[in-house]
């Protein structure tokens, strides 16, 4: 039985990243790019875990995924909302509307 | 099966089979246990589904499936499973076909994979873990997922209203569920099963439905919240014929509208076997001299075999009492379900999380003692020593391939 | 008294006194809260009052009752003794007290039964060696400390405290009982004040006050019971003003009248005048002997002696030492040696001209408040208060509240003092007569009368004698208010007519008031029926006599002073007169104003009944003069120096007479009151009860007097003439100062400051705008040509994030080292 | 075995992660992100972070993922299910997307990752905290559930009741309780900033009122 190591799940983590900035730089949907954060953040937890399990973050990397997660739901029921919102006033979820401040 | 193979887990007994190595022996492991899940999975939803059909039909004066397997017809649910398993598999043309196709894999999946963490019997359990009811609740979830995108990909728009619905009121009803579920793992301690089925040995006294008020009440509430979790009348608004013609099954045919039904009902036998689990002493009778003395009489592997019998009679009771309700009651409104929800559930299980965590604080102060009654005067988690002693599965708290993992270390560090 | 009885004795009688005096504070909370929010048109203020008073008055006969049963009625028994001494001496010619004291002497308690043929002093011993034998002091609650300043709700109760608790309480239930019957007229929703003028002939009108009027009448005798209760100088003081402040508030009662509410002003700036005096000799007080108290008769706290005891050894001697201004009283330490600065070592002394200091400005104090020759003038003007209010300030309260003080704190005055309090006092007592004879309105009469009377009372104190001044003020308090309530009742009968030249006859038609009056008359003119051995005589009669008797005596010992004696006793007759004249303009005759006559009344029972209990009381009150219950009450609280008597030779020779010297010329200074009242009496008979003679024709021949009079020794236009028109040739300087030279200056410097604003502002628009537009415009520049990159596209920004982390992990890579 | 697990779980996460990217329905975006966190699920359970896994499950897939396909359903209407970006964005993305992860992929790798852990280990018995600290303990694997919910409550099994615990770490009590509160004001805020908007009122009707 062989472990798989910390490198592998660094990269599934940097993969997940990756994909996570892309959709955020690329999706002109708000949705798409909530979606990117997403990622970003499992990304990032995912990078935690195993830490925490090969490396010497020990337990708190756990405790930090953790509230990466509880704070990314937040974020994202706070980001629906502000995208319900737009959509209720400008009848689209295209991010590139939003340039209502820009001159 | 000797007691041998009750100290052992199914892993490592097989990896003593030679030519079957470690990773051979695990992946076999792995496929017995799915092969019984599965069994649990779908074995139930065809009883059930007959017997649905019996029970309504005598709640509704007629006879109901009688000819089909001779007597009672009780091989009906076979019978309709081989109909819908050779009707052709269609798909709309308005549908997102691939995650039209995706959907019910995923709510069989689901409801499948709940199965995993549900001990079946002391330490008969596919995965024990720690928070095993926390990720039942976790998968069980899930299964509304495939229900949204089959009323999504359906492209109708009775589907697509029926999976809102089910999306609304799934969402909603996740919080009293979570809530009530939460309220016997105050009383005990713990978030696994297996040592919250244990905790109630003894007496139908230790029940944790018995426990405090509050536990009893969140009892009614955690099976009332069930129901609708699993869309069951009269919280059926998903479904809902008289309005939505079949809600997110409209555009669904054959295999995979059985796939639904399939879940449906597993989903039901899971929500039982929680509730008794979780409320109702799961394995134990709930006669003390009665299970010592099975267990003295027989010993350990065959009083497991009665107790896993004893679980699933006790979950089948609350199926029925499910169906009975299905077809007594009539269908909600919807805005009567979310009121329901959002305005009685939800105040009531908080109000009933706060009791049952001032309960005890509150004994102590003003009784001195953890429970009302005289009797019984041990915490509740000492329960559990005595049949670990005797009875409780060796494997009990770990993971199956942690376990294998360190006989492996050790056989290498013999060598 | 032993410490045991003292302290059961003194916690029920500061109870029951603590009680009386609260009662009427309660009242006043409930009435002046409650009586806003209830009807106009209700009693029940009213009753509320006389309860509060009543109840007072039935506290004061229990604390009475208590403090006689727990010194086992010793007061009776020393006065006895007094007498005794006095026959074995065989010094006193006149036997009707000693007839009269020995039929009512009590058995004496043993441990009173000290040897009647003792030493020639004996009673005088005995006295001297407990002075405060029946006064109970001590303390309701401390209020506060600053430093070796305490200030302490404390009382001091001897005999004389209860004498004026039921003297108060008393004749304050009867004038409540007749303001209920005279301000009936307030009880109304809609009151129309006749005296008040609006512009087009209308009247004003306003709702009834009826309540407000009963609760200051409760607060007036919630402060007038404080002040008798009061233990300390300062809390007296604290009493003092609140009195002050009843007073105004219902001098002023009809405010809307400009008389009343200007005499209301006037008496209260007249009183502060006299207690600028009382607060210096407070200060004086304070930084010499550190306390307030009167005297500590504790016998718990034998260290902690109050003023008196500081001042007078047990026999009420004064040591002092020096000479001139370094002349200096010793401070005694209250067990019989001389009191001990802590911090020095030294013993304690008071430079003698600060005592004398101070006891003028407690007297001055006393001045204002009981309307002495100075300060005399805002009395009559407090008779635009109601008639009620007259009786209470005239008789009970507020001026007694003077000659209570004088008396209380007569320890304290040493003799250059006195004869100052004495001359005050003759001066006043003759000014008020004479002005009395003049005058026509019925009430100002007996406002002046009062002010004599005060005289009379003040008189007495200053030459010695402390009893005589006590006992009149009892016994007016009585007959003054007497006459108050029957003077409202003619008032009110004649619907607020107060002219005499308006009466006449009235005694047909009010015949209760007539008589209830004559008794009040005749009380204060002093008439009595001589015989051998007893005057059968209304209390006036006693108590002038004995300030007729001290002054003589006073005389006697000092020639010089021969005024002191002679005024009082041509006053006496002056007194007579008015007080006859008042009663045959007023009752007798022939009706002057048919139209006023028409429609007289009698008044009510309920404002007759007060007058029938006063005339009852101003009647007997003092039945048995020196020999009376009423007079051994005051005995036994007089202080120890007024007794003996005492030769002093000071700044002023003058010698204070004592008992023994008094009792000689009791007889002769009788039968010559006697004469003068009866002259007196006989002269208004003649000239205004059988109209033998025409007092106008008088009057005209006398014009210059007349008017002289009438101007009130044209008091008013001096203090005009002196105060108001000085200030007002001031104020004018100040105000041409003002506008000739404060307004020209600050006028400039406006103009100033409006010519460097000027230049400032061309400053600041040249100069820091400019900067500050640079800056500005600079700040903007920037941001817009910055602008091009904030393009609000978020997936642009999510780009540059990723650029710049590339373009960090480059350099990173590319020039640090590894 | 695990290795096999383990290859079926990155799999399916990266592929999952990749299909979100790439696709341009925004359901069938939700249905991969679904996928590709569900498998990052399975890959906590496989580093025996059991308690983690399923509160990805739960809040992730069950919760945050059902919010997605709501604020989808309920703001795309047909043709706003897909807005496609430009062409030259996406090959701009790409790129960047490329060169990002050969960034991270080269900085991993040439990190010796396996000489790190020794010197971690070696270091960390030199300090006498011997291997329970390093992760968490071995016995205990799998079941961090406990932990994990001692450690918000302030106490940690793993420093306090080591040999050289003198003092008692508080755990994250704090964060935890920031954390609630936090979640409480974004329950409001969210509610508060989707509700249900008045109709704004019409300007000409407004002017023939006034």
């Amino acid at each position: 039985m062989s472990d798989v190591g910390l490198t592998p799940y660094l990269i599934v983590a940097a993969v997940l990243f990756v994909c996570g900035i892309v959709c955020m730089a690329t999706k002109r949907n708000a949705i798409g790019v909530l979606m990117g954060v997403e990622l970003v953040l499992n990304g990032a937890n995912l990078n935690l875990i195993a830490f925490s399990r090969y490396g010497q973050l020990g337990f708190d990397g756990q405790a930090i995924a953790m509230f990466v997660i509880v704070l990314a739901a937040a974020e994202a029921a706070v980001a629906l909302a502000i995208v319900l919102n737009f959509y209720n006033n400008h009848l689209t979820v295209d991010v590139d509307q939003a340039r209502q401040l820009n001159s | 099966m000797s007691p041998h193979l009750a100290e052992l887990s199914l892993a490592e007994r097989l990896s003593e089979v030679g030519w079957l190595g470690q990773s051979g022996a695990l992946l076999a492991a792995a496929l017995i246990h799915a092969l019984l899940v599965g069994l649990f999975f779908g074995l139930p939803a065809f009883v059930f589904i007959w017997a649905e059909r019996k029970i309504s039909g005598r709640i509704q004066d007629r006879l109901g499936p009688t000819r089909t397997g001779g007597r009672f017809g009780w091989l009906q649910s076979l019978a309709d499973g081989v109909k819908l398993v050779s009707k052709e598999d269609l798909v709309p043309a308005a549908a997102d076909s691939m995650l039209f196709r995706v959907a019910p894999y995923i709510v069989v999946v689901a409801s499948f994979a709940a199965f995993i963490v549900i001990p079946f019997s002391d330490g008969w359990i596919a995965q024990a873990l720690d928070v095993g009811l926390f990720l039942g609740l976790a998968i069980l979830s899930l299964e509304v997922l495939g229900i949204i995108l089959a009323g999504y990909s359906s492209g109708s728009k009775w589907s697509l209203f029926g999976g809102m619905r089910e999306a609304a009121q799934m969402v909603s009803y996740e919080v009293p569920l979570g809530l009530t579920a939460v309220i016997p793992v105050v009383a005990a301690g713990s978030l696994n099963l297996n040592e919250i089925a244990n905790m109630q040995r003894g007496w139908a006294g230790h029940w944790l439905v018995f426990h405090d008020p509050f536990t009893f009440i969140a009892f009614f509430v955690f099976f009332t919240v069930t129901l609708a979790s699993n869309k069951r009348a009269p919280f059926d608004l998903a479904e809902a014929e008289s309005e939505l013609v079949g809600g997110f099954h409209t555009e669904y045919s054959g295999m995979r509208w059985s796939f639904f039904f399939l879940a449906e009902y597993a989903s039901m036998f899971f929500v039982s076997m929680l509730a008794v689990l979780l409320f109702l002493g799961g394995w134990w009778t709930g006669l003390p001299g009665l299970d010592e003395a099975v267990i003295a009489a027989v010993g350990g592997y065959p009083a497991r075999v009665l107790g896993m019998v004893v679980l699933l009679a006790k979950s089948s009771i609350l199926v029925c009492v499910q169906i009975w309700i299905r077809w007594t009651l009539p269908r909600l409104r919807i805005d009567q379900v979310m009121t329901t929800c959002l305005k009685y559930l939800v105040p009531i299980s908080c109000f009933l999380f706060l009791g049952a965590t001032i309960w005890p604080l509150v004994l102590l102060a003003v009784l001195g003692r953890p429970s009302v009654l005289p009797l019984g005067d041990e915490p509740i988690g000492a329960r559990v020593v005595p049949a670990q002693a005797g009875l409780s599965a060796p494997a009990a708290g770990r993971n199956m391939a942690t376990r294998v993992s360190r006989s492996t270390q050790e056989a290498e560090g013999s060598r | 008294m032993s410490p045991e009885q003292f302290a059961s004795t003194g916690a029920a009688l500061k109870w029951l006194l603590g009680l009386a005096w609260l009662l009427p504070l309660a009242g006043f909370c409930i009435e002046v809260l409650g009586g806003y929010w209830t009807d106009r048109r209700s009693r029940a203020p009213a009753w509320l009052a006389v309860g509060c008073i009543g109840g007072g008055f039935v506290l004061s006969t229990i604390a009475f009752v208590t403090w006689g049963s727990a010194t086992h009625w010793g007061a009776f028994a020393v006065v006895d003794d007094h007498h005794g001494d006095a026959h074995a001496r065989g010094q006193s010619p006149d036997a009707a007290p000693a007839a009269v004291t020995g039929a009512q002497a009590p058995a004496a308690p043993a441990e009173h039964g000290h040897p009647h043929d003792g030493p020639p002093h004996g009673h005088d011993a005995a006295h001297a060696s407990s002075p405060y034998a029946f006064a109970l002091s001590g303390s309701f609650y401390n209020l506060a400390t600053f430093g070796g300043l305490s200030i302490d709700i404390d009382y001091y109760i001897d005999s004389l405290t209860i004498v004026m608790f039921m003297m108060v309480t008393l004749i304050a239930t009867c004038i409540h009982l007749f303001a209920m019957g005279y301000m009936s007229d307030e009880l109304t929703d809609n009151y129309e004040d006749h005296e008040v003028h609006l512009p087009g002939g209308r009247h004003f009108h306003r709702p009834g006050r009826y309540y407000r009027f009963f609760s200051y009448l409760s607060l007036f005798c919630f402060a007038m019971l404080g002040l008798v209760l009061a233990g300390n100088i300062f809390q007296v003081f604290v009493f003092w003003e609140l009195v002050g402040v009843c007073s105004y508030l219902l001098i002023g009662f009809y405010v809307e009248r400009k008389s009343a509410s200007t005499a209301a002003n006037k008496a209260f700036v007249m009183n502060r005048v006299g207690d600028f005096g009382f607060l210096i000799g407070l200060m004086i007080l304070w930084t010499w002997f550190g306390t307030f108290r009167f005297a500590n008769t504790d016998p718990a706290q034998p260290g902690a002696p109050g003023l008196f005891q500081m001042v007078r050894d047990a026999d009420g001697h004064i040591h002092e030492h020096g000479a001139g201004l370094d002349r200096a009283v010793v401070l005694n330490d209250g067990l019989g040696g001389a009191a001990v600065d802590a911090a020095s070592g030294q013993p304690r002394s008071i430079p003698f001209w600060l005592l004398i200091a101070a006891g003028l400005g407690i007297f001055a104090g006393c001045i204002g408040k009981s309307a002495q020759f100075p300060l005399q003038t805002w009395l009559p003007d407090a008779m635009e208060g109601p008639t009620p209010v007259s009786a209470l300030v005239h008789s009970a309260t507020m001026v007694a509240a003077g000659v209570y003080l004088a008396g209380r704190f007569y320890p304290m005055f040493v003799p250059e003092v006195l004869l100052v309090i004495a001359y005050i006092g003759c001066i006043t007592l003759f000014i008020g007569a004479t002005i009395a004879i003049v005058v026509t309105d019925i009430k100002r009469v007996l406002a002046y009368s009062t002010i004599s009377q005060l005289g009379y009372m003040m008189l007495a104190l200053g030459v010695g004698g402390w009893f005589a001044g006590l006992f009149h003020l009892i016994t007016h308090a009585f007959f003054k208010s007497l006459m108050f309530l029957a003077s409202g009742s003619v008032i009110h009968g004649c619907h607020h007519v107060q002219d005499m030249q308006e009466m006449g006859g009235l005694r047909r038609k009010m015949p209760i008031t007539a008589w209830a009056m004559l008794v009040g008359v005749i009380a204060i003119a002093g008439l009595a029926i001589p015989t051998p051995w007893m005057a059968i005589a209304f209390s006036g009669y006693h108590s002038k006599d004995a300030i007729l008797a001290t002054s003589l005596a006073f005389m006697s010992q000092n020639r010089q002073h021969f005024l002191l004696f002679l005024l009082p006793l041509a006053t006496a007759g002056i007194t007579a007169f008015y007080m006859f004249r008042l009663w045959f303009m007023t009752f007798s005759g022939k009706p002057r104003n048919q139209h006023v006559y028409d429609h007289a009344h009698e008044s009510p029972w309920i404002m007759l009944g007060p007058l029938v209990i006063l005339s009852v009381f101003a009647a007997v009150c003092a039945v048995g003069g020196e020999g009376g219950p009423l007079a051994r009450m005051l005995f036994a609280s007089e202080p120890t120096q007024a007794v003996a008597g005492a030769a002093v030779a000071g700044t002023v020779a003058v010698n204070l007479p004592g008992h023994a010297l008094i009792h000689e010329y009791h007889t002769t200074a009788g039968i010559a009151a006697l004469l003068a009242a009866l002259t007196g009496a006989v002269l208004s008979y003649v000239f205004y009860g059988a109209g033998l003679v025409n007092p106008a024709t008088i009057r005209s021949q006398l014009s210059g007097l007349h008017s002289f009079l009438i101007e009130k020794w044209e008091f008013d236009a001096l203090y005009d003439a002196m105060f108001v028109r000085p200030v007002h040739v001031v104020a004018r300087w100040a105000q041409g100062f003002d506008q000739k030279y404060l307004d020209g200056f600050l006028h400039a410097t406006g103009r100033a400051v409006v010519w460097i604003s000027k230049w400032d502002r061309k400053f600041d628009e040249t100069v820091v705008d400019r900067a500050v537009n640079v800056v500005g415009d600079a700040t903007y520049a920037a941001g817009a040509s910055l602008r091009r990159l904030q393009t609000g596209r978020l997936r642009q920004y999510v780009m540059f994030i990723a650029f710049g982390v590339l373009g960090l992990f480059l350099l990173m890579f590319a020039f640090l080292p590894r | 075995m695990e290795t096999v697990i383990f290859t079926i779980y990155a799999l399916a996460a990266c592929g999952g992660a990749i299909a979100v990217m790439v696709s341009q329905n925004v359901v069938r975006m939700a249905f991969w992100l679904v996928i590709s966190l569900g498998s990052v699920a399975g890959l906590f359970f496989l580093l025996h972070a059991d308690f983690l896994g399923a509160t990805q499950l739960l809040i992730y897939v069950g919760g945050t993922v059902v919010l997605l396909i709501f604020g989808v359903m309920l703001t795309a209407s047909g043709p706003m299910l897909t807005i496609r970006s430009g062409p030259g964005e996406v090959v701009l993305g790409g790129l960047v997307g490329l060169a990002v992860l050969g960034m991270l992929v080269f900085g991993m790798l040439s990190v010796d990752w396996e000489s790190q852990q020794t010197r971690m280990y070696s270091a960390a018995a030199e300090e006498g905290r011997g291997e329970r600290s390093m992760g968490y303990n071995p016995e205990g694997e799998g079941n961090t559930a406990r932990r994990l919910g001692a450690a918000l409550l302030g106490v940690r099994f793993d420093r306090d009741l080591g040999r050289n615990s003198e003092t008692l770490s508080t755990g994250y009590l704090l964060p935890f309780e920031i954390v609630s509160v936090h979640l409480l004001v974004v329950l409001v805020g969210a509610s508060y900033l989707a509700r249900t908007k008045r109709r704004r009122p019409n300007p000409l009707e407004e002017s023939l009122e006034s």
